[in-house]
């Protein structure tokens, strides 16, 4: 660090003390903690060099790039379509929204319109993504303050997830699923058969979780004014998605800006009032039970119609023409080699990530890779909160903060 | 036996003692101190008081010794005190003076004392349990020991108000 | 007491004649053994494959049932360091240290493709795999692996568990791999 | 008021000027218009202090490198948000390559802070005012700025692969 | 004493102290087993049917593995620290009455250990040196997570030790004694302390999860915040011991609550039992030997069910922060605890006067 | 902050009540539930005795198929190794020589294909991108865990489904 950091620091220092009614210059011993990385509670990979005055933390320095992956500089090498499994691994909680994510922005570059019935196929797998995120999340709050159990038994609904997303992809975790102009496939019966039964057991499972944590009074302890920030201080921080909506602004990419039909249906934006933890477990809470909502609707209603969009220079044609039709197999070389005409153009397009506003800024100059990819990750930018958030707290809060944060390393180092 | 054990005993508590005083490092000075108590403790079982041994283990082993302990790991002293601290040369003097009077006054009182020994038809087994323990302090000594537990309200209470965090103040 | 105890009195007799002595081999089945069904992991998990380690310890896959669900964050009580996802360069050298501090026996599980070659980041800032800091025992493919491919690998390290010996550790060969890596 | 790009832009150009605000143009339904880097902060802080316009959110920045584009191969691209009005605009600086020197958002915005660092990491922008310029993702050690068009993606201590196999 | 009742008390000690640790070992397989039945799970079976030998394996394991001590450790203290931890875990179970009285040859054998008029005191004392072992350990270790966790560990022992103390001074008000086989023998048939003493109890419960570091009070072993705590340090059978000794205390702490609350040996109707044996056998040596040794059994239930009680409680609960832990321990509990002996002291001066 | 949108919903943050404020209730309710899953039916699958059912789409392991008189299909065209974000296939092509229609389909085919199942991510975009059927990941098949890394390079020896006997045929 630079020198004129460490009078940073110590200025800090100097103004906790002054907050907190202390003299500036007492003699008192603080020990410095290094937290991570590879603490158990960091789950990803994040390293905090903690002062501490007994179990009460001054300051705080992160250090982040543990996981640094180049994921910008990869995707100025690869052609547009390979960029999806590279998304996977960004918030790998929530891969399907990310997949989604830039499929969209990418039709928005091209101009593809996607018909109703992939919309909502789209919406549908987005909002499980959104449950199973929210559910890690949650339930790995508990692991860290201690309840071990409630994370397995809603560990087993994330399976099931799992199973959906495998019947949709063929994947479990890095999804890879849907294509620029749609899904790869139609759902299955088995995976209708599948979100119906989800639809009719999650809420079960859901709603005993809560029970077992939400009115705890050890567990409302532990996390009532940990780790809270004011709604100004989180919109300067640039928070988005529950945790700025726990703050008390009901700023959701899905109601502003609605993408994929999401204007067709019918949820509500919870929001909290303190922005401490424990509003953010709450309001993640209620995020799936809209979530569930939003499936509910997605499945009654799913639209007939096609699968994708009938864009042949980017959507790969039906395997059988390919082995028959000379036209489609030209169509599939030219889009598998990347020789697909892509526009060329800039784009921004953002969605509702499972932690926030995911944002994809692409600048096209017409070749097979885009120009630039930009990546707007929205746990690179809690995480720099974390260090104010914590200030003033004990170790055990610092460690729950990081939870309901749910900051993911692969999201976060990019 | 009960003799030799009390050889044994009366040479590793002095010997603990010793210890206590002359070793580096405050962490083994604490433990030293520990066993002293163990050892004091085993006196007190020879003397058949029971009670008093388990108290004693109880109250300055388990509890007192343990915020020594506490405090003493908190700070750290083992790194921070092996070098640095000096001790001047008034200390040093002012720590003789108030040891040799102590010694004194020690000798003093001791010097009229008389050993009461064992003497079968007096002897008492019961004398240190609970109950004539008891027995004696609600009785003989009750105004001592009503005054002896108010002085222990003092000072928690003194206790309280010195701990007592000011409006802000960082606590551990 | 059933499996274990038969492969004890089945020990072969002309190998402990011959051999380190009878009793010494049939303590090194013995331990061998017990080693394998206590393997306490240490899960240095970066990236989506922890994730799948979490579907591995959940109920529908449950680590647990070969012994290996207490997982040990303090290197000193882990005999697996299972490493998980992306090693970047900049966390190289924490995965040598953790590595240097478990006590043997200890076993390395690089799980999934970016710890065990770097997989898909073949990137200036990722390490391509983690056998150029630490040696590996086991590798599992996968992007990341099922949790079945993960129970497999801790399976693979079973068997080297129950079939080391003792004093492998202190062989020639075993102290030439550590020089090799610079691990003393 | 509903914020649209003319009257942003004409907003925008009336305070700062014909000759600070150009290149206005619309490629996704978001105005993008291109500063010099002395208007960019005082422009930053206009629309977030506006009453009007209360463009007070800032959802992203980032740097590019256009090589071989003589004054203009830099560019830091600022992307705000109204969340009142939900209106996006974006806004560019170009910069020759030599001299990618920028006065810091920190004072504005707390994100501006990460954001910054990981651009200087990247591209090698040097931010005027930053309380902290250092790497962010990367080792301390590293000796370039790997965004660069110029720098190889991969590893180059890698010998496995032969590049001639993957048409790349 | 004659050196054939030396003799039995030697056999009894031997087999106390061998069945303490093999409930301690099996402890281990116990936790595992119930937290996975907890969490739909089926736990460890791969080690021996139903993986029975899941506690020698990690036992086999953590002998044979590597000792290590770290280099900026204080040797001879790193080594003591577990040392401790084990010896004071296992002393405490010399003085619980298992079982009454058996006649064999015409001798009555007490099934207890010692019996020292002081018996609830014994346990305090050797209690309130358990935690040296962590304390030292944590220090010694010189980690700063471990030394965290030695100190909460000490905080937490000393604060939770003073509402222990009290809530049980209610019991003693009601029993007059201090030996637990007069507690135990008072609390004869179906007339337990419990009923009596139902929030004593309770106060004692949630000191006897603090005594115990077991969760919610958990805090100087929490993994999330101190991997481990005052043990991070410690690999092989060094930290065998401590988690050995932890479960020795589980059993300790659950032979305490079962003898002083839950009536030791006593069962109901023991004694209508016994008559009709004697009627029944026309031995009262047979009776009476039947009905100790189904006492012991019944003591033994009881220690099951509150050591299957510990395990549950750690798989559902979240654990307490250091304050909440410090303010539950000295605002609550304490006041409670003295309410209790108000509330007993009352009771015993009604009855005094109403009978 | 005022509201942004009409959909917003406080969420619901009671105080505590006196019973909550004591602790026993919500503890006894979290004991009831997890002794509710104490008896429950378990959700293990025991692996490796049993599987758990996989879906007829999952990307598992590569298999280079033949085509229905056996000859290989594949003809080195190259599209699944650009395809593959990994750079995990590689293969060289070679003339097809006269007498081999039997081995393999077309003129072209792969002399050798190997795929690094270290590298590979399992996205599936190979099989995505393969005109001739040739390569798929199949479901039924995970590419086990090994010693070596040497090992993973998996050849046509191992990649080339095995020839159908005239038996099973």
């Amino acid at each position: 660090m630079a020198t004129e950091n460490k009078t940073a620091e110590l200025t800090e220092l100097e103004q906790f003390r002054k907050d907190h009614g202390l003299a500036l210059h007492e003699e008192r011993q603080l020990t410095t903690l290094n937290l991570g990385p590879t603490h158990p509670a960091t789950h990803g990979i994040f390293q905090n060099i903690l002062q501490m005055d007994g179990e009460v933390i001054v300051d705080a320095v992160p250090t982040i790039g543990y996981i640094h992956r180049a994921f910008e500089k990869i995707a100025e090498r690869r052609p547009f379509y390979q960029i999806t499994p590279l998304t996977d691994r960004m918030n790998y909680c929530s891969s399907p929204i990310n997949n989604m994510g830039y499929h969209m922005a990418v039709e928005k570059l091209l101009g593809i319109t996607v018909p109703k019935r992939a919309q909502y196929i789209r919406v549908i797998m987005m909002e499980l993504a959104r449950i199973s995120d929210h559910l890690i999340c949650n339930s790995i709050l508990g692991v860290d303050s201690g309840a071990f159990t409630g994370f397995l038994y809603v560990m087993q609904e994330r399976e099931h997830i799992y199973d959906i997303y495998e019947e949709v992809c063929g994947a479990r975790l890095t999804t890879n699923m849907g294509r620029i102009g749609g899904m790869e496939r139609d759902l299955s019966p088995k995976a209708l058969h599948m979100i119906d039964e989800f639809l009719k057991r999650f809420p079960k499972v859901w709603a005993e979780f809560e029970k077992m944590l939400t009115r705890n009074r050890i567990f409302i302890d532990r996390t009532t004014d940990v780790g809270a920030i004011s709604a100004e201080r989180a919109l300067s921080y640039g928070f988005t998605g529950p945790n700025l909506r726990a703050a008390g602004v009901d700023y959701d990419v899905r109601v502003m800006n609605p993408y994929s039909s999401y204007e067709d249906f019918e949820f509500e934006i919870p929001v909290g009032a303190k922005g401490d933890t424990y509003d953010r477990f709450l309001v993640r809470n209620e995020e799936v039970w809209q979530s569930l909502k939003i499936i509910e609707q997605a499945y009654k209603n799913l639209p007939e119609g096609s699968y994708h969009a009938d864009a042949p220079h980017y959507y790969l044609p039906p395997k059988q023409e390919v082995y028959t039709s000379m036209e489609a197999l030209i169509y599939h070389f030219k889009i598998v080699m990347g020789e697909a005409d892509i526009p060329v153009g800039e784009v921004y397009h953002s969605v509702e990530g499972g932690n926030g506003e995911l944002g994809f800024y692409i600048i096209s100059d017409g070749g097979r890779t885009p120009y630039r990819l930009h990546f707007r990750r929205p746990c690179f930018i809690y995480y720099q909160a974390y260090t104010e958030m914590i200030k003033g707290g004990q170790l055990a809060d610092a460690i729950l903060t990081l939870s309901s944060l749910n900051v993911i390393a692969g999201e976060l180092d990019a | 036996m009960t003799e030799s054990l009390f050889y044994f005993l009366a040479s590793l508590t002095l010997l603990c003692a010793l210890m206590v005083v002359l070793s580096k490092n405050p962490v083994h000075s604490v433990l030293f101190l520990i066993i002293t108590f163990f050892t004091i403790s085993g006196h007190y079982v020879l003397l058949n008081a029971q009670f008093l041994a388990a108290v004693n283990i109880i109250v300055y082993a388990g509890a007192i010794m343990v915020l020594f302990l506490f405090v003493i790991m908190f700070l750290n002293m083992s790194k921070a005190g092996d070098s640095k601290i000096k001790t001047s040369t008034i200390s040093k003097f002012a720590g003789a003076i108030a040891g040799g009077l102590l010694f004194i006054v020690l000798i003093s009182a001791l010097k009229d004392a008389s050993v009461v020994g064992y003497t079968p038809e007096t002897y008492n087994s019961q004398v240190g349990m609970v109950e004539s323990l008891g027995y004696v302090l609600f009785t003989d000594y009750l105004l001592p020991f009503e005054l002896a537990s108010v002085l222990f309200l003092v000072a928690m209470v003194g206790a309280v108000m010195l701990g007592k965090k000011e409006e802000g103040e960082s606590h551990f | 007491m059933s499996d274990s105890n038969k492969d004890i009195a089945m020990a072969e007799a002309p190998d402990g004649i011959s051999g380190a002595g009878f009793f010494a081999t049939s303590l090194e089945k013995v331990i061998g053994l017990a080693r394998k069904h206590s393997l306490w992991p240490l899960p240095f998990a970066t990236s989506c494959c922890g994730i799948e380690y979490m579907a591995t310890m959940g109920s529908n896959y449950d680590i647990s049932r070969f012994g290996s669900e207490r997982p040990s964050f303090s290197p000193r009580q882990a005999d697996i360091l299972m490493v998980m996802g992306t090693i970047a360069k900049k966390m190289g050298p924490v995965v040598k240290q953790v590595y240097e501090q478990m006590a043997e026996p200890r076993w390395v599980i690089a799980v999934g493709a970016c710890a065990s070659s770097g997989g898909i980041f073949d990137t200036y800032s990722v390490l391509q795999g983690i056998d150029r800091v630490v040696p590996v025992d086991v590798y599992v493919p996968g992007c990341p692996p099922r949790p079945e491919q993960i129970l497999d690998g801790l399976m693979r390290v079973q068997e080297l568990a129950e079939s080391e010996s003792l004093r492998r550790r202190d062989s020639p060969e075993y102290q030439a791999l550590l020089a090799s890596y610079n691990i003393k | 008021m509903e914020l649209t790009n003319e009257n942003v832009l004409g907003k925008i150009i009336s305070e700062f000027g014909e000759e600070n605000i150009w290149d206005a143009m619309n490629p996704d339904g978001i105005m993008t218009i291109t500063t010099n880097r002395e208007s960019i902060h005082n422009l930053i802080k206009y629309l977030r202090d506006d009453k009007e316009l209360q463009i007070s959110f800032l959802t992203t920045m980032c740097g590019i490198h256009f090589p071989g584009q003589g004054d203009k191969e830099m560019c830091m691209m600022y992307q705000l948000h109204s969340l009142r009005h939900n209106y996006r605009i974006r806004i560019k600086v170009f910069m020759p390559a030599s001299d990618p020197v920028m006065p810091t958002m920190t004072d504005l915005y707390a994100t501006a802070n990460w954001m910054e660092r990981e651009a200087f990491d990247f591209y090698g922008f040097k931010f005027i005012g930053h309380p902290n310029l250092t790497r962010i993702l990367n080792i301390e050690e590293m000796e370039y700025h790997p965004m660069l068009k110029q720098y190889p993606l991969e590893d180059q201590t890698r010998e496995d692969k032969i590049n001639t196999y993957f048409g790349r | 004493m004659e050196s054939v009742d030396l003799l039995y008390k030697a056999i009894y000690i031997l087999v106390i102290f061998g069945i303490t640790l093999l409930i301690a070992t099996y402890s281990t397989y116990f936790e595992r087993k119930i937290a996975a039945f907890i969490q739909d799970r089926v736990g460890p079976n791969r080690a021996g049917p139903a993986g029975l030998l899941q506690p020698l394996a990690d036992a086999g394991k953590l002998f044979f593995k590597e000792d290590f001590i770290p280099a900026r450790a204080n040797k001879a203290l790193f080594i003591l620290g577990p040392g401790i931890a084990m010896l004071v875990a296992t002393m405490s179970s010399a003085v619980i009455p298992y079982g009454d009285m058996l006649l064999v040859d015409g001798r009555e054998i007490y099934l207890q250990a010692i019996e020292v008029n002081i018996g609830v005191l014994y346990i305090f004392g050797v209690v309130s040196l358990g935690v040296y072992g962590l304390m030292i350990g944590g220090w010694a270790s010189n980690n700063k997570f471990s030394l965290l966790g030695a100190i909460r560990a000490a905080s937490q022992n000393i604060s939770y030790e003073i509402a222990m103390g009290l809530s049980l001074i209610a019991v003693l008000m009601m029993t007059g004694s201090l030996s637990l086989r007069e507690i135990a023998a008072q609390q004869a048939g179906f007339n337990w302390n419990i009923w009596y003493q139902p929030l004593g109890f309770l106060i004692f419960l949630v000191c006897a999860f603090a005594e115990t570091n077991r969760t919610p009070f958990d805090l100087p072993e929490s993994e999330a915040e101190l991997i481990g705590g005052y043990h991070t340090e410690y690999g092989s059978m060094k930290l065998g011991m401590y988690l050995f000794a932890e479960y020795i205390n589980i059993f300790v702490a659950s032979s305490v609550m079962a003898t002083l609350y839950f009536g030791a040996y006593n069962f109901p109707f023991m004694f209508e039992l016994e008559a009709w044996l004697v009627d029944a056998t026309d031995s009262v040596v047979t009776a009476n030997n039947i009905v100790t040794l189904l006492g012991v059994g019944f003591m033994f239930v009881k220690i099951f069910l509150f050591i299957f009680f510990f395990m549950w409680v750690r798989w559902t609960l979240p654990r307490f922060r250091y304050d909440q832990l410090m303010k539950l321990g000295w605002k609550i509990l304490i006041p409670l605890a003295i309410l209790n002996i108000l509330l007993t002291g009352g009771g015993i001066l009604l009855k005094d006067y109403l009978f | 902050m005022e509201p942004l949108s009409n959909r917003r919903k406080q969420v619901e943050k009671k105080d505590m009540t006196l019973a909550e404020r004591a602790y026993l209730p919500a503890i006894a309710q979290g004991l009831g539930i997890t002794l509710k899953h104490f008896f429950k039916k378990k959700a293990t699958v025991q692996y490796p005795e049993q599987t758990r059912e996989r879906s007829s789409i999952w990307r598992g392991l590569h298999v280079l198929k033949r085509d229905e008189n056996g000859a290989e299909r594949c003809t080195a065209c190259g599209l699944c190794a650009v395809a593959c974000p990994a750079e995990a296939i590689t293969m060289t092509a070679g003339e097809r020589k006269a007498g081999e229609e039997q081995l393999y389909r077309e003129e072209k085919y792969a002399v050798t294909y190997e795929v690094n199942m270290l590298r590979c991510i399992f996205c599936g975009l190979c099989e995505e991108a393969c005109p001739k059927a040739a390569i798929f990941l199949q479901d039924d098949k995970l590419a086990p865990a090994r010693f070596e890394r040497d090992e993973f390079i998996y050849g046509k020896d191992r990649l080339v489904e095995p020839l159908k006997t005239t038996e099973t045929r």
